[in-house]
């Protein structure tokens, strides 16, 4: 125990350091000047927190790689599709219950396991650090947008654009850089996501600017809008076509639906994927790409094939956020938004769909649900992440790897 | 409309003293990345924290308090390089030395954590709201050139110039001399090697860290004094901005961080003057776009060459 | 020993020419007025004392360094410079010094990966399960069967490749080399920690290879008696310059090949 | 004999998103209004406003014996001023069964929520959203505004600047987001109109520390007088770093940027600066018990926001106890049809929801914080 003390003495004096003009000494304004409020017991409680800590850095170590992850059970084949089949039902069924409000949360979430599986794809398969992911995001949403603004087009004739639009963003900015070694990728793409969100900002007369574009249709059902008063005079509302009285909550379970659809679709397509031939290629190139090179196999295109699906993904899930929200602006679309989806994907673990999934739904939901520490949510994000980095680099879940055998 | 010639005099100047400053910091990025190859995402956020530890100094002495400003500022300097220093050990020995020998990937989302994490940390503490510095120094030395144009060098600007021209050439002379020093340049040559030949790896890391807190943190308090508005999100920009620099000048290349600072505060704000400033940002990100993708090894940088 | 056939072979055109090679590492001179040819179904080796330049030469061919200066023609193709992935390709692969296997992909997969040009690796075949696709799928783990057996290594099909024995992983490695079909196989010193059974099996199968699927070796190796037993022509090198191209017993009796490199044998 | 081997998970999307968040539903004996706005986040201080205008027409009304018998509970429902945020705000609000809401705070937030708001019937008072785009060309029914339209604000600045200041050269500023940049292309437009068009309209990036640049570039043009459009962090740096430079020229802004802090930021550069605030109806005589009640709970009235969200719940409460029913759509027709005498004076609303009219009047800033009725 005493052979700890200097060291326990030595980190309390670095947490005061670290505390007292940050926690300790508040600045606040008083008129035209500003003074400084002492707020000492914060400080005090926090250094000796870590002096205890320190101190009982041994026990603590042991009895803390005692903790065993609740391993994820193993289902072989038959198992394997029924289990999925029940979370299908499950989640189909599901909305017609829940709480509108806890719908429309659902709804978000799976936006954003959209976005995670999309971005697991070029950074758990291919191993490509993606930080300007939230640029082909904006890309998706504002060809809705815009596509709607000038030409009046309907979600469901976007879609598809809203995707390929996004890909081609993906190609001609892949194209260029995938050849540049992990970190030199990693800032430029957020290079590439900044530079986006700062031309939508300023060319406002195409892209309304800092207003963005308001007032974009959500997705009707087949033509049939699901408002309470039809949007043009030869349109019919969902409630009229079925004469049933206007419920709001339609809008909300049929967004969920969608967006339901859009994350299989993207999990089935990422699942067949990893076990193509595309798949295995990212995988030995992961591991060695001198070795791939000598075997013929084309780094660059290799990679682009997962930076263009990655930017696809995005892409469909920026026209569907845009359905949902009605508006599209720069704001939503900052280097934020590209973290939160890398912590999705890097708190699942990479290369693990089901990680992404669980931690998709984790991200979203917890914060709502636990709204009084709402501002603690962007600091829990940071240290969440450098804590998964730090312990457990492969993630929550880790997925075993789908293996070809003879 | 006054002629060219004393027009772009003052913009070359209020170039040279923005560059200044993205090369205070930019060196901090390319200590660590010439040493352990990785990007700190989070010094940024270290240049925040020692502006804001400068803030807190100067409010306990208070501008009233008839102290010469000279003093004050040493003072704030004082505190904050202090604190800063051991910000940037801290965050080293908690986020990065764990990480030593993973991936590249791994320990570059670890720097991004702990960048979100300081930047809400300090929120958290002191408020996200802007804080403003009163200034401290103020007037200007006029110049009076072409019949309408009169160009102003502000003493605040021209003391960022300078203190940070003191600091480069100790820094090198520091860098070429001293025993860290060239400790520090066998680790960037060859980290393994070093350990090897019985270098302490952990502490030159550690010191490197420190030493590139310590400068951001004279530019957070220089930036404090001069611009005079701080919250917690000013050091996102500002960081990606020196990484941009070091990058331009050669990463690993302390010269090069020095050199790509002021080019870059001065294509920025020429952009600002003869373009628009609604381009200023495109142009930094448009600059570190092309210098990753023509030319990765910057202007001074040593070409690396693959080993099969 | 199988006595190698040293039945004189009439000259063809020769599948590799190598003229003047230069390579400059900054000041450093690693290559200098290298020039030799490898005929087609020929088994060419590359000696020398370590750091002569073989492992760049290598390299060089293989298209991971561009060269400072010379040709390099595969069957009269001018190849100097290309990238190494479209070298490969044109029918010219190789192993390395270390063993570069994907560990973490099981040996089938290994072999799998090999065939990636010949597999049909459209998105849209492979997101559908196309029959193309199936076909093209089961082909190719045929092939790599084949491989499998022929190296014997069909009972680790499912094993990750990094928990192999070394000697398995090497000839893993040309298997994955051979699955293909090039033209030249390129083999970093094969015989590099291995036993003398393993050697004799190597010889073995090296010959077996040129025979079976005429191709031409290419061969960096420091195991004498090895390189004497199976080698129709040596190159060697020193300081990057070479020394001599000749047949095995001309090299052993030349005065400079001793004293640069044999010393007393 | 090819079959995958893989480890599957019993996933639990479903089971997660499962995870209903029924809050109990109030006894309905009280009346819930709900602020809607930032209550984490950057910029709380717009929110805090808000909240301060709220709370105080809730107490004075709650002392007055409430509105039909029933006390007024004030519900605060945060979106940090995110456009992302705020339909999972607006839809709690609906779920929880309030049915009227003083907010949201910001223009994009508030017009992410506003469609929500409208289709479930549900009465939205924004006291501080300026943005045209919430409004224009959307016939809401039950969405309406207690603060002017960005292009109500403008016009008054042009008015002042060409009969007032006839500067001769003017550069009109602002800072690429959605308030400041609207306001400032209506200035612009005023001003071309009457024939003084800006030498430079030009937009700085926000959160920017250096604007040294475009203070030479209006040095350099000769520009006397400067109207900026956006928040007081930018302009207080642009007034700093102006008298830093020698710019000898007037500036004047918009309400956003009428906050104390600027004082602290821009020191005695300051002094003689012109903002167009609603008028600072604290000081009217009538309003002197309201201001007391501010004053009471230790609130700021002359705040930009506190008095129009003063009147926006007392517009609501007003038509609940005129109409006897919080039927939204009884209420929302109530306030269409009537004007409402409030601290920020007579208001009523046009079809789509704006005032009819709001005046502005044009202040003049000065170094201890306080502001006087510009006259030139």
């Amino acid at each position: 125990m005493l052979a700890q003390l200097p060291r326990a003495l030595i980190a309390a004096v670095f947490a005061f350091v670290i505390l007292a003009p940050i926690f300790g000494l508040k600045l606040v304004r008083q008129g035209m000047h500003s003074a400084l409020q002492p707020h000492w017991n914060i400080v005090l409680w926090g250094c000796a927190a870590v002096f205890v800590v320190q101190l009982l850095h041994p026990w603590l170590a042991r009895l803390f790689a005692r903790v065993r992850l609740p391993s994820v059970p193993a289902l072989d084949e038959e198992h394997h599709l029924w289990a999925w089949a029940a979370v299908v039902l499950l989640a189909v069924v599901w909305p017609f219950f829940g709480g509108r409000s806890a719908v429309d949360i659902a709804t978000l979430a799976l936006i954003y396991v959209m976005l995670g599986l999309g971005l697991n794809i070029v950074v758990g398969f291919a191993g490509l650090l993606d930080l300007g992911f939230v640029g082909f995001y904006a890309v998706g949403a504002y060809t809705y947008g815009l596509l709607y603004y000038w030409a009046g087009w309907s979600f469901w004739e976007c879609l598809p654009l809203a995707g390929a639009m996004a890909a081609l963003f993906g190609f001609l900015l892949g194209f260029p850089v995938l050849r540049l070694r992990g970190d030199y990728l990693a800032i430029v793409t957020l290079g590439f996501g900044e530079i986006i969100r700062l031309l939508l900002t300023n060319l406002t007369d195409w892209t309304g600017g800092p207003d963005g574009i308001s007032g974009i249709p959500s997705p009707t059902l087949f033509g049939l809008e699901m408002t309470r008063r039809a949007s043009s005079p030869e349109g019919q509302t969902f409630h009229e076509f079925f004469d049933m009285p206007f419920n709001p909550d339609h809008m909300v379970i049929y967004l969920y639906l969608l967006a339901l659809a859009l994350a299989l679709v993207t999990l089935l397509v990422s699942n067949r994927l990893l076990r193509m031939p595309i798949g295995r290629a990212w995988e030995a190139l992961r591991e060695d790409e001198i070795a791939c090179r000598s075997l013929g196999l084309n780094p660059t295109r290799i990679k682009l094939s997962a930076f263009t699906l990655g930017a696809m993904f995005a892409g469909f899930g920026g026209a569907f956020f845009a359905a949902r929200q009605g508006l599209v602006n720069p704001e939503s679309f900052t280097f934020i938004e590209s973290a939160l989806i890398l912590s999705v994907v890097v708190l699942g673990g990479m290369g693990s769909q089901v990680g992404v999934i669980l931690a998709a739904v984790a991200l979203t939901v917890l914060p709502e649900v636990v709204r009084e520490f709402a501002e603690y949510r962007m600091l829990a994000f940071g240290f969440v992440m450098v804590l998964m980095m730090v312990w457990r680099p492969q993630g929550l879940l880790p997925m075993k790897r789908p293996q070809v055998d003879l | 409309m006054t002629d060219f010639f004393p027009l772009f005099i003052q913009q070359l100047f209020n170039g040279l003293s923005l560059g200044a400053i993205y090369a205070l910091i930019a060196i901090g990025y390319t200590m660590v990345y010439g040493i352990i190859g990785m990007i700190n995402f989070a010094h940024g956020e270290i240049y925040m924290v020692g502006a804001y530890v400068g803030l807190v100094a100067l409010t306990a002495i208070g501008t009233q308090s008839g102290l010469p400003i000279w003093l004050i500022i040493a003072a704030m300097l004082a505190l904050s390089v202090t604190v800063t220093g051991v910000y940037g050990y801290t965050v080293e020995r908690i986020a990065y030395r764990p990480l030593r020998s993973s991936p590249r990937l791994v320990a570059l989302i670890s720097a991004i954590g702990m960048s979100i994490f300081l930047q809400n940390w300090v929120g958290l503490g002191q408020g996200t709201r802007d804080m403003a510095v009163p200034s401290l120094i103020s007037g200007a030395y006029t110049l009076q050139m072409g019949e309408s144009f009169e160009i102003t060098i502000a003493w605040s600007r021209l003391m960022i110039i300078g203190v940070v021209l003191v600091l480069m050439i100790a820094l090198t002379l520091f860098i070429q001399h001293s025993r860290m020093g060239r400790a520090s340049r066998a680790c960037s040559q060859d980290l393994q090697m070093a350990e090897l030949l019985g270098i302490n790896t952990d502490r030159v890391i550690s010191f490197t860290f420190v030493l590139g807190a310590v400068l951001a943190a004279v530019g957070g308090v220089l930036i404090a004094i001069t611009v005079g508005k701080l919250n917690p999100f000013i050091g996102f920009i500002a960081g990606i901005k020196a990484f941009t620099a070091a990058v331009l000048g050669g990463i690993g290349s302390i010269p090069g961080a020095m050199l790509g600072g002021v080019l870059l505060g001065v294509a920025e704000t020429l952009a600002a003057g003869y373009i628009s400033s609604e381009y200023k940002d495109i142009v930094a990100f448009g600059l570190l776009v092309l210098i990753l993708l023509f030319r990765p090894t910057g202007l001074l940088g040593k070409p690396e060459v693959e080993k099969v | 020993m199988t006595e190698p056939s040293t039945a004189l072979v009439p000259v063809p055109t020769p599948l590799l020419e190598v003229r003047a090679l230069l390579m400059r590492f900054g000041g450093l001179l690693a290559v200098d007025g290298v020039a030799f040819d490898v005929r087609a179904n020929e088994v060419f080796s590359i000696i020398g004392p370590n750091g002569a330049g073989k492992t760049t030469v290598f390299n060089c061919i293989g298209g991971f360094y561009k060269p400072s200066g010379g040709q390099i023609l595969l069957a009269g193709e001018n190849i100097t410079g290309l990238p190494s992935h479209r070298v490969a390709r044109k029918g010219l692969v190789r192993t390395f010094q270390g063993v570069r296997l994907f560990k973490n992909l099981t040996v089938l997969e290994n072999l799998l990966v090999a065939q990636h040009m010949q597999v049909k690796n459209g998105l849209l075949s492979g997101l559908l399960i196309t029959r193309a696709y199936r076909r093209a799928e089961q082909a190719a783990i045929e092939h790599a069967k084949q491989w499998l057996d022929f190296m014997g290594l069909r009972e680790y099909a499912n094993r990750e490749a990094g928990n192999l024995a070394y000697g398995h992983q090497r000839r893993l490695e040309i298997a994955r080399c051979m699955i293909t079909r090039p033209r030249l196989l390129m083999l970093d010193e094969p015989a590099a920690g291995l036993n003398p059974q393993e050697k004799r099996d190597l010889a073995l199968m090296i010959d077996r290879i040129r025979r079976e699927y005429n191709i031409a070796v290419l061969l960096i190796e420091h195991d004498m008696r090895l390189v004497m037993d199976i080698s129709d022509r040596i190159l060697v090198m020193e300081h990057g310059r070479p020394i001599t191209v000749d047949r095995p017993e001309a090299v052993q009796s030349d005065e400079r090949v001793i004293k640069a490199y044999l010393g007393e044998e | 004999m090819k079959h995958v081997r893989t480890t599957p998970v019993l996933s639990a999307i479903a089971l997660a998103c499962g995870m209903a968040v029924a809050a109990p539903s109030l006894a309905a004996d009280t009346i819930r209004i709900a602020f809607g706005g930032p209550v984490t986040g950057p910029i709380t201080q717009y929110g805090d406003m808000v909240k301060e205008g709220i709370y105080t027409a809730a107490d004075v009304y709650n002392a007055a014996g409430g509105v039909n018998g029933k006390k007024i509970e004030v519900v605060e429902v945060d979106d940090a001023c995110e456009p992302k945020q705020a339909p999972v705000a607006a839809n709690r609000v609906i779920k929880d069964g309030i049915r009227f809401v003083v907010g949201h705070t910001c223009t994009g937030a508030t017009v992410a929520a506003a469609p929500i708001y409208n289709n479930e019937g549900v009465v939205m008072v924004t006291p501080s959203a300026t943005g045209p785009v919430l409004t224009d060309g959307k016939n809401y029914e039950f969405i309406f505004r207690t603060i002017g339209r960005d292009d109500q604000q403008g016009p008054a600045a042009v008015k002042f600047i060409v009969e007032k200041v006839q500067p001769k050269k003017v550069a009109v500023l602002h800072d690429k987001q959605s308030y400041g940049q609207g306001i400032a292309e209506s200035v612009r437009d005023g001003l071309k109109a009457a024939n003084l068009e800006p030498v430079i309209f030009e937009g700085i990036n926000a959160g920017e520390s250096d604007y040294s640049a475009v203070i030479t570039k209006l040095k350099a043009a000769g520009v006397d007088f400067v109207y900026f459009g956006g928040y007081h962090p930018e302009l207080g740096l642009l007034l700093r770093q102006g008298a830093e430079q020698g710019l000898k020229a007037r500036f004047m802004s918009d309400e956003g940027a009428g906050n104390p802090d600027i004082n602290a930021i821009a020191g005695d550069a300051v002094e003689g600066m012109l903002l167009t605030m609603p008028a600072d109806f604290s000081t009217k005589p009538e309003n002197a018990k309201v201001v007391e009640a501010f004053q009471a709970k230790g609130r700021n009235a002359g705040g930009a926001f506190q008095l129009s969200a003063y009147a926006a719940t007392m517009a609501i409460l007003e038509s609940i106890k005129a109409t006897g029913s919080e039927d939204p759509a009884k209420v929302a027709q109530y306030m269409h049809a009537n004007s409402f005498a409030t601290p920020i004076g007579e208001i009523s609303w046009t079809p789509q929801g704006d005032l009819k009219s709001f005046d502005f009047v044009v202040y003049t800033w000065h170094k201890d914080g306080s502001k006087t009725i510009a006259e030139k």
